[in-house]
């Protein structure tokens, strides 16, 4: 339970911080965020087990927590350091870290579904008792990918657990007005798999069905969809404003949020006292400045190094056509002189 | 000379009013897409057009881009004029068969031509990372039956854009996001701003160098042909495309003749990229005037990254658009 | 009943004949039949009024004659003569005839659908009574594109009707080894609309069913799926010799053909007598004989057409880079000679 | 002189043989696709494989590519080797999206690699009509971190084959289905057949003229090459790239120098085609060489018709190959 609040507490924490590093102007690009949604990704991260892989969507830190991702990874990320997951080429969550079973998505919406498939399959074909999840937005369920995906897991009986966050928007537009959809478990029947709905922001629901789903997965009984009753409680990004919420419907989520709830319960019913979970929030700023002050005195990576890393042979690296120095231009081009240099050092 | 809007408009301004003149004009244009409606669009292009126009004319979608493009075609089918945004160019990507296989080819397999327009921001420079900053102009250009526009100043997006919607061919309309806010002019306001595709324009005049571009390139290339002027005494001549298909051949043949020397500059990654259609083409039919090899300057090959120091150089710089153009004035 | 008939007659007859063609050489390409699936493109076609548009899939012959396509048309294009519907540019139905509301697929699977959607929006914008239909396989609805479309149908609840051809196969793979839907009247849960089943097989319970969906559509209350059950009594092309089928399968669909039970009832009733039917028959064959016979002294598309009509503008048509004459080449190809001559001529 | 097998085996043979060799040493290569386990592929390429490999090496998945290709990059990120089959080559079109965005920048991203093979028939000259006959290279010319094969003769096709089922990036593997049966060839018994991606093959020699060219086109070109010999007494040298990318630019360059003079022919349409990009190699590295303008034979810029005459006249015939090459030879 105290890992339980302390994962749910330390996802809004951190995604303050980088409220407040995007207003400074420290973090690099956009910013998304999943207030109000935290307890689906806790509770599902938090029961996946040792060697399970998660794909998240952008707005589900709290599973990379759950899965014991370095808080300071997720800073690094965010302001583009040298020494972060992607080693500054890409953003966001968008890394892939095989040794947490963490696969990062790509923007393009769907897509990433497919792919976990591939990891679910390897697990499938090597006969070994682990299982993946991932997260979809009812926006994204509208896409080409994520219906082939879903075609795909259900046809193979993958090991896979899909948790469709209905959280009533994409982007600025109420998904009532672009679905026609009803009871979003329902889209379930398209696959002829099970659905089962829970109250999103109930990190215990969450965690109940997704343990159970996860169960079924590993015994080989095949995918599973959860669909997640929440809300987005935030614009789109940080530059989204969320003019366009009707302040009601804003007002009604903000009672039923995730967190407050779960503190309530927990002292309600006497699991944890107040001030331990007090005590709780003080560790998790404490960790938080450390953890900044740290990311933030690293640097970006050197300019060269973006020529690195593109193909996972030497052969193709060292080819002309990646902008090699072009014989008799070799006094030309800063970025000629540079390639000759990086892919020696880094492949 | 012309009277002048006294008032600045911006890149997106310009698209906001070719798109608001058309449907004006026209009521068999109308938009679709994610979030144009209600939300007015993420750049906020459509920006109160729900409003002026109605639900049936500005038509917000589900997360599908291939159903937009696929949707677009059977309303240009029917005579109505489509025009589709894609939220980011780079969301193309899931929309590419229905484009190559379904709009592209309709006409000549059937004689039903797709009328329409699919608009939205390209380009890099914005710390956007490797799928919100893509140039995808070569992925289409082989395409036969598409065509495609870039437009780097806000009377060529206006202009362009008016003359997209009345095309009768699908029409790839690309944005520079980068440009979208930084590009201001007075556009005329007694004259039809119109520009016809296919036609390239001289963005700078010079006699010692053809310097082919378009996109935002064009203004890193007129920079760069104002130090070598300042710095060398060269002139160098910028030539902005405007559209890549149809392609102003003719155009840039001409310059090259006149030149003798040619430097490409894109934004995309070199490789593959449509400098070499560029050069294909000055190679057939301007080969005896080439006192030099034809070079070009180009993103490297890479996916775009997105630490601000990887991007910056990701990107082709007016350093690197300087030193081929000496190069190339030297050779 | 009459003309119900015949239009059943005429399709198996029509393909029959093609086949006939196909295996003396004359026919270009590949040949795809719909033996035993008639009565769906049938009883869909025929419930359809004018003003209608219809997209069929390849095996939807039916469904194309009930709309008045004329025989030779179909004859011309299987044998790309120069006066085809597509002016031998391509294949099988890949016609449209804006005339008869006829929106001919490609063949990458789901796009049609998609396009289809825009024809009905263009009813829908201009309050126009006007409804659409189209068919798609089970297997073609597991691409991405198919989801799309039936997603924006139904949240934008365009006037369409969408046949969902449960034939039990794709292409050489059962569908129930690649799909897990179980029911697939189900797979309208993912859009929010109804769903109808309807013996394939039976010509009249497809056209109530098709006739009742399009009204329904008509009256705004947005698309309808059907769901036909049937089965594919060939193999998928004329080169697919169907070796896969288990034989009993077979057997036991072909005690279901669609076109003899409905001989039998209409005998059976009193509704027509087996003379006239015969007659029918007579008719058609003498009919198919005479189109035949018309269309194979019909010609091929003289070579240099292939440069015509890619654009709809004479200013795209002329620029060089659709293979025009080079300067300085002039003298070279003679694709280059015959473009000055085809551009100005087919424009 | 090595043994080769008495028996001829042809290009998809090759191709067979190349899936089967991979599969039985290394079991960690498996395959998925359409129609390729129960019914052996649709141009029966893997009949049989799934009696010997067994359903977990040889899947059946629904009509899904971008679900096929998206499987296959999971899969190669846990260690597994897929190897997709696209039914036709022209379905690589709607898995476009999970191609350029994701197989094709996941190393560069994430650190983590897509090594799988996406393989599938291509090219024209069977009454396919347009969407049986595209040839799609073009498309992915300008996306860094894919590489892309299309072999010509059945060594090639079996030798590529395996060195990309081996290698760690993403490799796009054309067949040419006019070759499939129609190319026969013996191969060597007691040697391993395996050809490094990114080297070219001189498939004729000569010192006049250099013809750069690859896939079915070979043939074409070493037809039109051995008349000119004949009727003209000129020596055209035969360039088989067989790889695009990683592209044999120093064997192309170090044949332009020998001759003075560049053909470059290919299938697809010439315009924003893949000799654009060869053009601009040759350009910039060997301008000083050229002795005539760089030329090019290519499909006309359509889509790929069905009629006979059409489509005869659509591909680029051995008489426009002669035609171009005496045009550069009398330069
Ligand atoms: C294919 C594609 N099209 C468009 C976008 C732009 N986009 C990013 S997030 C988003 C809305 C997603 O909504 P939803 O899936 O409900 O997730 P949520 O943001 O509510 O968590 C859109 C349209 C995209 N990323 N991918
Ligand atoms: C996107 C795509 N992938 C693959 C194919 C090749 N293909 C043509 S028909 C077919 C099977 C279609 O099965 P189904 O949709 O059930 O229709 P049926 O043939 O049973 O009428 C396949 C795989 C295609 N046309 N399009
Ligand atoms: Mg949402
Ligand atoms: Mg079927």
């Amino acid at each position: 339970m105290r890992s339980l609040y302390r994962l749910l507490w330390l996802t809004r924490a951190l995604e303050e911080r980088l409220e407040t590093m995007f207003k400074q102007g420290q973090v690099v690009g956009g910013l998304y965020r999943s207030l109000g949604q935290e307890a689906t990704a806790v509770g599902c991260g938090y029961a996946l087990t040792e060697g399970d892989w998660v794909a998240p969507s952008i707005r589900d830190l709290g599973a990379l927590l759950a899965r014991g991702l370095d808080p300071r990874e997720v800073l690094r990320q965010y302001t583009a350091r040298a020494g972060s997951l992607c080693r500054g080429k890409d953003n966001t969550n968008h890394f892939t870290v095989p040794e947490k079973g963490i696969l990062g998505p790509i923007s393009p919406l769907g897509t990433q579904l497919c792919v976990l498939n591939g990891v679910a399959l390897s697990f499938r074909t090597r006969r070994e008792p682990r299982v993946c999840l991932t997260f979809q937005g009812e926006g994204a369920s509208r896409t080409g990918t994520s219906h082939e995906g879903l075609a795909m897991a259900a046809a193979l009986e993958l090991p896979i657990v899909v948790v469709l966050q209905h959280n009533r928007w994409a982007f600025g537009t109420p998904s009532h007005s672009v679905a026609a959809v009803k009871q979003w478990s329902d889209v379930a029947g398209a696959y002829g798999v099970p659905a089962v709905g829970v109250d999103g922001n109930d990190v215990l629901q969450v965690y109940d069905a997704a343990a159970e789903a996860l169960a079924r997965a590993r015994a080989g009984d095949g995918m599973t969809i959860i669909v997640a009753e929440t809300y987005r409680m935030l614009g789109h990004a940080q530059h989204d404003g969320q003019k366009y919420v009707p302040e009601q419907e804003l007002r009604a989520w903000r009672e039923h949020d995730p967190i407050r709830g779960f503190e309530d319960y927990l002292v309600e019913f006497g699991f944890e006292s107040a001030s331990t979970l007090e005590e709780i929030r003080t560790e998790v700023a404490v960790e938080l400045d450390r953890a900044t002050d740290e990311v933030l005195a690293e640097s970006y990576p050197a300019a060269r190094e973006a020529l690195t890393g593109v193909y996972g042979d030497q052969a193709s690296a060292g080819v002309p056509w990646t902008r090699g120095p072009v014989p008799g231009y070799e006094d030309l081009a800063r970025r000629a002189r540079d390639f000759t240099t990086a892919t020696v050092e880094g492949s | 000379m012309p009277e002048t809007d006294p008032m600045e408009t911006t890149y997106l301004g310009a698209i906001r009013e070719a798109l608001q003149e058309e449907m004006r004009s026209d009521d068999t244009v109308f938009l679709l897409g994610e979030d144009i409606a209600a939300y007015g669009g993420a750049f906020k292009v459509t920006e109160g057009f729900l409003e002026e126009f109605g639900p049936d004319r500005v038509i917000d979608t589900p997360i599908s881009e291939a159903a937009i493009v696929g949707a677009a075609i059977g309303a240009a089918h029917m005579g109505l004029k489509p025009v589709a945004e894609m939220q980011f160019i780079d969301f193309i990507a899931p929309a590419f068969d229905m484009i190559v296989n379904f709009a592209a080819k309709s006409r000549y397999r059937t004689g039903i031509g797709a009328g329409l327009v699919i608009r939205g921001p390209c380009g890099a420079g914005s710390r956007s990372g490797p799928f919100h900053s893509q140039s995808v102009e070569s992925y289409f250009a082989n395409v036969a039956g598409l065509k495609m526009v870039i437009p780097a100043r806000a009377y060529d997006a206006k202009g362009l854009l008016r003359a997209a919607i009345r095309d009768p061919d699908p029409v790839l309309f690309f944005e520079h996001k980068f440009l979208y806010r930084r590009v201001k002019e007075h556009l005329p306001k007694d004259e039809e701003v119109l520009v016809p595709l296919g036609e390239a324009r001289v963005h700078r005049e010079g006699s010692d160098l053809t310097i082919v571009t378009y996109g935002a390139m064009v203004y890193k290339s007129a920079d760069a042909a104002d130090r070598i002027a300042e710095e060398d005494g060269s002139e160098a001549e910028v030539l902005d495309l405007r559209s890549l298909r149809p392609l102003d051949t003719a155009a840039i043949v001409e310059s090259v003749k006149r030149t003798g020397r040619l430097l490409i500059v894109h934004e995309a990654p070199g490789f593959g990229g449509f400098a070499g259609e560029i050069t294909a083409q000055v190679c057939e039919q301007a080969f005896e005037w080439l006192d030099a090899p034809i070079r070009r300057v180009t993103a490297i090959d890479t996916p775009v990254p997105y630490a601000p120091t990887l991007e910056d150089y990701y990107l082709p710089g007016e350093d690197d658009i300087v030193a081929a153009a000496r190069w190339l004035l030297a050779y």
